[in-house]
């Protein structure tokens, strides 16, 4: 019984989606979907905790051992259970609470990835080598639609906006296009797989 | 220079995080955790909204089945607990279920019919419409693993070898031509969030550009 | 050792944090002195401005403002853009959040700013619904069955007291559906699209930009204004240069500077490869 | 009965299934479905031939910023377990690393068994496969670098579901002069890849090299039933536009049932 019963949950709340999709019986395409739909948002609001859930084990162990860095486990313990009570207790509208994240986290995520507008202008420097014709085509691309998109090139040779354009609007699309389909015909692969109980890693480690 | 804490703060937050350029060290890492926990307290508050407003308003208002999300909700946290973990499995399975459902009907209606359904639309009367086709075709045929292997020491035959070659040359031609585009445009988005803080460092906090 | 050889080893070997210096001195040079250099028009651009501006006055639409802390110089230009153009044209705006749960808290910057300017009147002319988690399936129900998605607005209050909420019944009652995020139209074309046949105009960021050509090649979506530099045309479009365009300068010299970079270590590849060493590093 | 428009997409979702079916019970019955070998994975043994010259590690990182493994840190995974058998057959030295706490059990299992499927359990170590960074994402990055310079390694495989650390992860694996292979799906990921790493394997590549190296009946099963969806797919599209431009709008209508 162990193994079956999300294996049959999962039946269900897949097939009921699709029966929504292919037929037009309004019980099934509006009660039962619209149903297991709203029901798999509430859900996932839970499952939104469960990353907290873990890093709040990892750390709090850390924390009460005294491990490497306690004090940065105390740290993020304290930003994620504070920050979480004053939302829930004064709602995410109240000001302070805007106030922290404003402060911290637009901040703190924003410079994260700023961090990657120097790497990759370095990486431009250490890896972009010419090494073979796949290369070469993918650098002179790059090049062209770097400038082409901005004002300096356009300043510099006015038909780089519109070649730029066209790559984008054409060659790129294409193979995007290629790499859409195919991605499609994977995910109707594991759609069927999952739904009808072949796949479960998503059921965890011991293979559900 | 800003007085305001409200600068001071994101100034030093944003200070720290670009010291990992120098070298890794302890600011760095402090406000990383602290951005990890807050950052998850943040969509753990707006769920929370989301439980109340959709599940446990209508259960009190008589909707009394809305019960079973919040049981299958709250089941998915018994993984936490040994032995008890597999009472998760069927609110994960749900999940699933309906989460691969939703992108398999996407999947089949818009990216593979809608797709092929306007690439077949295309008359190949100019030079943009042909590149968009071949383009396409090659692109597929390099994602061929079956049709164009080879069987023993058999040679292969004629129609594998075709297939074979427009797709590692045309199809992965076209695919490096994205990369090209597609790397372009991360420097554009990537440069903006680094422009985005250095406007911030020196127009908001240290008045250096003008506002 | 042939000079020339030493030049080109020196060529392949500029110290990373000189590199990194001088990229941010790019950036901060224009943005104290703007050259103000031109921009062009591309045709998703263009065509996301014709789409929002073939709207009839008083249609209800919906964005998504899934605009995330760490994407947000990207998107809150483009918003901007956005809502001087919608709201000069008392378009009705539905604001949701899927994708980042960050939204509601730029979307109530948005609110607090250039909704104050056009004097928006919150329930009537704009509504914040809240944030739903489950990304692509919170789209789906969204699509499926709006109300019973959406019982309240962000602030708690009841949609029947909401006039503008009440007007809505399904997807089909939005004239168009815009999204603001750091992800590809691929869901809400997936979503909303093509079950609903509900236009659709994508404003994202240059990471997924290349993906969502596919979808702007198809008409699946009416129209693609892709990242910072998207959002510094659709200002032109709209006559008001705000944000993006003060930042495009600093765009055009670090991109500039990539390409000599790209340049510089070719030069001493192909110069080194030539006196039969390898390309030091790998 | 049906929605308008879904007839066409149902027929070929029956097709399409049957023939994963049948597929899948040939398999199980023994018969040889053969597969392209592509050269990412040829590089793989290059790559552990160069740790084992070098005395140096191979590293494979295993991302997964998600609380569930989805298939493409499972395929991944695949791949990292055909370089632990190769690295037990040369005997180099290997660190594999994940970021969720079940991949990181899987991968446990799966490098354990590669050493032991060589014949050299004595050879696996319990350090062999490390856990850096839980769900947050952000810290992982600058730690699985750390590690990188630290044990000076040789060549690393960077796979499964991959972040916005790619980048960074894999300029680092390059001014260590590694040589580097990347497989992922991620389309915002591949311009790092295929510009950082020697060899890759994008998309669906990952996929079937898995199915290559697993022979696992429902990943080969299910890969034919995608080559026949591309071929397909092909078909109608070369068909299509040639009725296009002649102005026959047939075949179009016929899909828009």
């Amino acid at each position: 019984m162990r193994k079956e019963v999300p294996l049959i949950v999962t039946f269900i709340a897949g097939a009921g989606i699709m029966a929504g999709f292919f037929l037009q019986a309004p019980l099934v395409k509006v009660s039962l979907s619209a149903n297991l739909l709203n029901w798999a948002v509430i859900i996932s609001a839970f499952a939104l905790a469960l990353g907290a859930g873990n890093l709040t084990r990892l750390h709090g162990l850390n924390l009460s051992r005294r491990g490497k860095n306690w004090a940065l486990s105390g740290l993020l313990l304290l930003g994620l259970w504070g920050f979480f009570l004053l939302g829930l207790v004064k709602g995410p509208t109240y000001s302070s609470y805007t106030y922290i994240f404003n402060a911290v986290l637009v901040p703190g995520s924003a410079t994260v990835m700023a961090l990657n507008g120097f790497y990759i202008i370095s990486a431009c420097y250490r890896t972009f080598r010419m090494r073979s014709w796949q290369a070469t085509l993918m650098v002179l691309t790059a090049v062209v639609v770097a400038l082409g998109r901005v004002g300096i090139g356009q300043a510099m040779w006015p038909a780089l906006g519109p070649i730029s354009d066209w790559i984008n609007r054409y060659p790129n699309a294409s193979a995007m296009r290629g790499i859409v389909i195919g991605a499609a015909l994977g995910t109707v692969s594991l759609g069927i797989r999952v739904i009808l109980g072949i796949e479960r890693g998503h059921l965890g480690a011991e293979g559900g | 220079m800003s007085t305001q804490l409200s600068v001071w703060l994101p100034a030093l937050v944003t200070l720290a995080i670009f010291s990992l350029l120098y070298r890794e060290n302890i600011y760095y890492r402090a406000v990383e955790h602290l951005l990890v926990g807050v950052g998850l307290a943040h969509s753990m508050v707006m769920g929370y909204k989301s439980i109340v407003d959709m599940a446990v308003n209508p259960m009190l208002q008589g909707k009394w089945y809305m019960i079973v999300p919040i049981l299958l909700g709250f089941s998915l946290y018994l993984r936490w607990f040994k032995g008890l973990g597999f009472y998760s499995r069927s609110a994960v399975g749900f999940l699933m279920g309906v989460g691969t459902a939703v992108g398999l009907k996407g999947a089949l209606q818009a990216d593979l019919f809608g797709q092929i359904i306007s690439t077949a639309k295309l008359p190949l009367t100019n030079m943009s419409n042909v590149v968009m086709v071949v383009g396409l075709v090659g692109t597929l045929m390099h994602f061929l693993f079956i049709t164009t292997a080879q069987t023993g020491e058999a040679p292969m035959n004629p129609l594998s070898r075709v297939l074979l070659w427009i797709g590692s040359y045309v199809g992965r031609g076209m695919i490096m031509v994205a990369l090209g585009s597609a790397f372009a445009y991360t420097i554009m988005a990537r440069i903006s969030v680094l422009i985005g803080r250095i406007q911030f460092l020196f127009r908001d906090w240290i008045y250096l550009i003008p506002k | 050792m042939k000079p020339s050889l030493s030049f080109a080893e020196r060529l392949g070997r500029i110290d990373v944090r000189v590199i990194h210096f001088l990229v941010a001195l790019l950036i901060l040079l224009p943005l104290i002195r703007p050259v103000g250099l031109p921009t062009q028009i591309s045709e998703g651009t263009q065509k996301a401005y014709d789409t929002f501006d073939a709207l009839p006055p008083g249609s209800t639409i919906l964005i998504d403002y899934s605009i995330g802390a760490a994407c947000a110089p990207e998107l809150e230009p483009q918003a901007t853009a956005w809502m001087h153009h919608l709201m000069a044209k008392r378009t009705k705006i539905v604001l949701t959040f899927v994708y980042s749960a960050e939204g509601p808290i730029f979307a109530q910057k948005m609110l607090d700013t250039v909704a104050k300017e056009y004097n928006y009147e919150y329930g009537k002319e704009i509504v914040m619904t809240p944030y739903r988690a489950g990304q692509e399936t919170a789209l789906a129900a969204i699509a499926r069955d709006f109300q019973g998605v959406f019982p309240q607005d962000y602030y708690g209050a009841d949609s029947s007291t909401l006039p503008l909420m009440q007007e809505i019944q399904d997807i089909n009652d939005f004239a168009l559906v815009a999204h603001l995020a750091n992800f590809g139209p691929d869901i809400y074309v997936r979503q909303i699209g093509a079950p609903y046949g509900v236009p659709i105009v994508c404003g994202t960021t240059g990471v997924c930009s290349p993906l969502a050509q596919a979808y702007f090649a198809s008409g699946q979506i009416q129209g693609l204004v892709a990242a910072l530099g998207g959002a510094a045309e659709y200002e032109v479009l709209v006559g008001k240069p705000g944000p993006a365009a003060a930042m495009m300068d600093a765009q055009s010299s670090t991109h500039l500077f990539a390409v000599i970079l790209v340049v510089l270590c070719n030069i001493s590849y192909f110069l080194t490869r030539k006196s039969g060493q390898a390309g030091q590093g790998r | 009965m049906l929605n308008k428009g879904t007839t066409a997409i149902l027929v070929f979702f029956v097709i399409y299934g049957l023939i994963a079916w049948v597929g899948v019970r040939r398999m199980r019955q023994g018969r040889h479905v053969p597969i392209r070998r592509l050269p990412g994975l040829d590089a793989v043994d290059e790559a552990v031939g160069r740790a084992t010259e070098l005395g140096r590690p191979f590293m494979a990182v295993v991302s997964q910023p998600t609380p569930y493994m989805n298939d493409e840190v499972i395929a991944g995974i695949e791949v990292v377990r055909y370089a632990a058998r190769t690295a037990a057959k040369y005997e180099a030295s290997f660190v594999a690393i994940a970021s969720g706490a079940d991949s990181f059990a899987v991968l446990q299992d799966s490098v354990r068994a590669a050493f032991s499927g060589e014949g050299k359990p004595d050879l696996y170590r319990e350090d062999m496969v490390r856990f850096i960074g839980g769900y947050s994402m952000v810290v992982y990055g600058p730690a699985v670098i750390a590690l990188m310079e630290e044990l000076k390694i040789a060549a690393d495989l960077l796979t499964g579901y991959l972040g916005f650390q790619t980048l960074m992860l894999a300029e680092a694996g390059a001014s260590l002069g590694a040589i580097q292979i990347g497989a992922t799906k991620q389309t915002a990921q591949l311009p790092f890849i295929a510009a950082s790493c020697d060899y890759t394997l994008m998309g669906e590549e990952l996929y079937a090299t898995a199915a290559y190296i697993s022979r696992d009946p429902v990943s080969v099963g299910f890969l034919v039933a995608q080559e026949f969806g591309k071929c397909l797919c092909c078909i109608v599209v070369v068909v299509g536009v040639l009725l296009s431009t002649f102005g026959g709008a047939e075949l179009i209508k016929l899909l828009e049932r």
